[in-house]
């Protein structure tokens, strides 16, 4: 996997999409020594980016790649929620980031013609690992091997769409206020669809992205089903590259905890260690 | 492990209280200003009606006029500033005069911070300003944490059985109930609030600012012209819950008013949620002379959402994390582990 | 009162030496990194050549492994965070088995930071570690102030004579020199760094974060498992330069190692004005892996602009500001007062 | 005087001069209570500005007004120094400030047909209130009893020249570094003026703004002139409107400290306490 580096960046691209959520497209110093570090980056990886906003907030944040190109490009999904993600959200085109990653190492991994069909299940800001394993998952011409199942609060709360679509996804919808798709949480045609799995012995898996309450519903349907489930967590990080040991994932194993950064994002649901 | 946001349902605004105790005391609600950063409050009517806080404490007074530091007195820092004003005031005798009738004329809550510069001129201030007894004056916040005083000052806020004594001859000088406001300089908070409080003291402020420095680089010399000053601002809030969380625990009945940093109604909750029953806003005045009542507003806006009626059901109220399930080399029920 | 710009003519950044002392060490520059702040050292590999570093603090280090505090283990507060990591790391064995010899390969000046759960604790981490002499570790660096460890350990960062037989013992067991790490939640520093200077110590590391707290309204939990945390970052750099230059007045042969906020250039000039021999960056690292070269750089340009040749001709340089001319209530020479 | 108030405005303009610096024009909002609170500022007050921001700094920082309207509009003039400035500088169209003014009492009193000639002495960013003065001045058809004196390190340094051009105010420039007018401080052609006025018998008086080393320079020549001397002080601030006490200003007279906000920011030169 790519070395990961710390490098500026500008903001080239700054578009607001519905439900309060934004793309922000960052062009990476064209004469830097690796002009495309993140080209490498693998669906579930993540950058930490800050800008140049003094001394407070003093950490940068974390936001998994949506998708990034051999030119040095690259794009993350994402809300203004608090003080990082409100000051991100506010950048205008031509200002500085600064940029480590790509970050993390456990990922998900491609669906294969004769592998299970992969189940992606997003929730808010957590649709960009899945987003970018759909997208190649279409390059490699296996379209039919991934689904999405998406859930938000309202119809606005789903984004980019329109993507899933082209490439030829199929895709599972639910809002809680029943605007779009089922009424209620993502797990509504999850487990409809793992009930169907089970019927017809065909095998599935699970890979997931989103708030920590849906991962945790997500983690209890996949581990009842005795499906392979593969969640991407977030946890609040202060460096991202493993060395604030602030990032940890209670897990069993030889040890109590992994760390979210350096061990993960994406955790095996058997081995975390949940209610 | 995320703890679940309790499920309270939300209020309309109105339906929210925000009346409070503090001790003998009753509030309309819990904000008031601070010490030093209100001055004697008329310099505020410009800005809003000083009416809607819930009370004020007014600059230290001393027994005698005293004229303060010399410049710079204040500087800057990451999220907060030093100052270091050296307790300029009026002096004990013009505060009764000249301050004292518009501030009583308010009708709201009325501390007034005092100090001295030994033991017998902090006695002194309590006799002179117990004049302002029935006066309107329903608090005498004695600040026991004067970096900028030199004479053993220090021990008055760090050593318990200094502060003891010193409350107990204060409380014994003056028919106004006392709050002593403690130094975050000293190491053990509880033991300081269980003396002053056995010594008569209603309750304690914390907390003071905290002793720190900055230095100049090009000039080689300390940005204040006393070298050290007091931090205030966002910087300390994080210390100021931890005390004042500590104080409570060790001591809950005593009520406490909470300060340090505060600058939004999510600040005030937090405060009143470590132990406060009230709390001052201080170094946000000055960015925002209207501080105070805004704060106020959002703090009503927030306790509706929240689904709190009244600051009491909140007061001290959190409670440790839930634990993480017992931790196990390989997982309790499904399946055995397979790292794929 | 503005003190004038020392007027020092500028030098070429090629014609500063940075080079300095610690008590016995020497080292090509002032900057080190941080205990917890830079793990073992080998993540930061892809980042940045580590051995640019004038040395380095390792992860505290406990005789046995120790796994860690429950979650959540971090929070951002205002210009700062708090933590409470729970002094995880691999124990002595491992480290000297798995880390030492990569870290030992540097070249760079080693301080191995470790701590015990007990008295006792503290002198085997000691023995045992003392297996590294001659092996690259240069500095024992003891972390008297862990506010997450339970039993009784905070007398052993605030009450000098614990701390004093605590580093006794400990010098005693090892024969490599020992720098102690003092706790900022002590009242009177300068008395624990006589104490343990008297005990032994080469020297002393100040500041370790100060235990604070933050408070999630929405969920009525602190914000971190273990309630309490340590603070670090620039809100509290005010502090750490105040108790910096304390011990340094107190006692001015005491090489003292700074820390508390550094970010910059700019912010190790000012601690080593204040007092410090070196400093270390800490939580710095966490947005900015080289911050600690990055710094120095700074540091470099800086003392070229201002003419400061070495760090020794600025160590605890800082005088007092000029005073004032006398107050009169008659200006001394010219015309009477009129206001116009 | 206007009592003060702290009221919204928006940036409306923001136009880079030479030398670093910057001309910020506000907007404060027209649906408020006095939709032109600056409107009665006199030469010498000044305002606290502060921009969304978050908590570090956290205190306004002051600037001199350069000029208001009756409609709520109204200029500073700054130069990014520290990391207050710096912000401010940064500002784009349309960025919200929140403004409390108008701040000080003591200020600059106007020139007369009669009186002295007054001689505005300018450094850096302490232009300003004498602009304001001069503008006046003119406005009044007294512009000849106004010169201006105006110090900067190099030509880039002086700006608004040509404002006092068109009103027709006489002006005499000095560089430090000889690029424009006489070479050195602004206390050279200033002394040549105090001594022809010395030799002509004709009574002047100074006003003056800018750094502290001037102010310094500028008061020991006029009370060495015996010239009635007003300078106009900058100590840091906190709060502005003198509550914080901490931009005391050492005096002789009744007591010690006087107050830059509250009592100034013009004082007699007699009455400060500088060595
Ligand atoms: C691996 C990873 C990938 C992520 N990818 C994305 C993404 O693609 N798009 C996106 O919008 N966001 C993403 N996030 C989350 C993003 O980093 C957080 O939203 C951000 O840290 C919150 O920052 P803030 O400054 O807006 O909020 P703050 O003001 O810092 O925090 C507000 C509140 O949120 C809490 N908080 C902060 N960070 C987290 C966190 N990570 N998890 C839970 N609570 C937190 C704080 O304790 C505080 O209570 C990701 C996080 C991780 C760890
Ligand atoms: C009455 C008054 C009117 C002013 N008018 C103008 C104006 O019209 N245009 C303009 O550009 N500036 C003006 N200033 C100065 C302006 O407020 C300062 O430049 C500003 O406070 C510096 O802020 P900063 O955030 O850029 O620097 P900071 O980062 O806060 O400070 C950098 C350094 O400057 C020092 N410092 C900060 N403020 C001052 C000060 N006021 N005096 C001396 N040293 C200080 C700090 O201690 C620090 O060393 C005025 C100041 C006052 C008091
Ligand atoms: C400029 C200034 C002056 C102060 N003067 C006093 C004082 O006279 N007496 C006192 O008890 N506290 C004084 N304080 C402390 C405040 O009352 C308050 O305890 C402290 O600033 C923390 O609150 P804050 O962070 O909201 O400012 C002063 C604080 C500031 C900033
Ligand atoms: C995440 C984290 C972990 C830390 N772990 C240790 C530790 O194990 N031992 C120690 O002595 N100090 C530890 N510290 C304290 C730092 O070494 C340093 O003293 C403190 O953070 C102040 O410096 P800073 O503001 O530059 O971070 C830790 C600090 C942080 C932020
Ligand atoms: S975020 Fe620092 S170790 Fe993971
Ligand atoms: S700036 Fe606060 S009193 Fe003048």
């Amino acid at each position: 996997m790519t070395t990961p580096s710390q490098f500026q960046a500008r903001v080239v691209g700054h578009e607001p999409l519905r439900g309060g959520y934004f793309l922000l497209e960052l062009q990476s110093r064209p004469d830097a020594a690796d002009p495309a570090p993140l080209a490498g980056v693998v669906p579930g990886q993540f950058v930490m980016l800050r800008g140049e906003w003094g001394r407070d907030p003093i950490n940068p944040r974390a936001f998994s790649v949506l998708d990034a190109d051999a030119s040095g490009r690259f794009r993350v999904l994402l809300k203004a929620y608090g003080r990082g993600t409100g000051r991100l959200c506010a950048m205008d085109e031509g200002e500085r980031v600064t940029v480590t990653g790509p970050l993390g190492r456990g990922h998900f991994a491609p669906p294969t013609p004769a592998g299970p069909v992969q189940l992606l299940v997003a929730g808010g800001v957590g649709l960009p690992p899945l987003h970018l394993q759909a997208r190649r998952a279409a390059a490699a011409g296996l379209a039919r091997r991934v689904e999405l199942f998406y859930g938000g609060r309202n119809a606005d709360d789903l984004v980019l769409l329109s993507d899933f679509e082209g490439w030829g996804v199929s895709m599972a919808l639910s809002t809680e206020d029943g605007s779009v798709g089922d009424t209620g949480f993502v797990t509504v045609p999850l487990a409809r669809r793992l009930a169907r799995a089970e019927a017809e012995g065909a095998p599935v898996e699970i890979l997931a992205c989103g708030p920590t309450p849906m991962l945790k519903a997500v983690r209890h349907l996949g581990l009842a089903h005795r499906v392979p489930t593969f969640l991407c967590l977030e946890e609040e990080m202060a460096c991202g590259f493993g060395v604030c040991l602030g990032c940890a994932v209670p897990v069993y194993g030889e040890r109590p905890y992994a760390y979210c950064c350096s061990d993960g994002p994406v955790f095996d649901a058997r081995e975390v260690r949940w209610p | 492990m995320t703890a679940p946001v309790r499920a309270t349902a939300s209020l309309a605004p109105e339906q929210v209280d925000l009346g409070c105790r503090f001790g003998p005391l009753t509030l309309p609600h819990p904000v008031m200003t601070a010490s030093g950063c209100f001055a004697y409050g008329r310099s505020f009517a410009p800005f809003f009606d000083v009416r809607e806080l819930a009370g004020l404490s007014t600059k230290g007074i001393s027994p005698k006029p005293r004229p303060g530091n010399p410049l710079p007195r204040i500087c800057e820092t990451a999220a907060g500033m030093l100052n270091s004003i050296g307790l300029e005031n009026v002096g004990a005798e013009a505060f009764l005069g000249e301050k004292l009738p518009w501030l009583a004329s308010l009708g709201i809550s009325l501390w007034v911070n005092f100090f001295g510069e030994d033991k017998d001129s902090y006695v002194e201030c309590a006799r002179l300003l117990d004049a302002g007894h029935g006066r309107g004056i329903d608090v005498l916040e004695m600040n026991i944490s004067c970096p900028n005083i030199k004479k053993g000052g220090i021990e008055f806020g760090t050593v318990p059985e200094v502060a003891h004594e010193l409350t107990r001859r204060c409380v014994e000088a003056t028919r106004i109930p006392i709050v002593v406001k403690l130094s975050p300089n000293a190491a053990d908070l509880p033991a300081m609030a269980q003396a002053v409080a056995e010594a008569g003291a209603i309750g304690v402020s914390l907390i003071n600012t905290i002793t720190g420095m900055a230095i100049d680089v090009r000039t080689r010399r300390p940005r204040l012209a006393t070298t050290y000053g007091g931090l205030s601002g966002p910087a300390i809030k994080p210390i100021a819950l931890r005390m004042i969380h500590q104080v409570h625990r060790a001591l809950p009945k005593l009520p406490i008013c909470g300060m340090g940093g505060i600058a939004s109604g999510e600040d005030v909750l937090e405060f009143l949620m470590a132990g406060a029953s009230c709390v001052q806003v201080g170094t946000a005045n000055f960015a925002q002379p209207d501080a105070g009542p805004s704060v106020r507003d959002q703090l009503r806006t927030l306790m509706a959402e929240l689904g709190i009626a009244r600051p009491a059901d909140i007061l001290g109220c959190i409670e440790p994390l839930p634990a993480e399930p017992p931790w196990s080399s390989v997982p309790p029920s499904p399946p055995p582990l397979v790292r794929s």
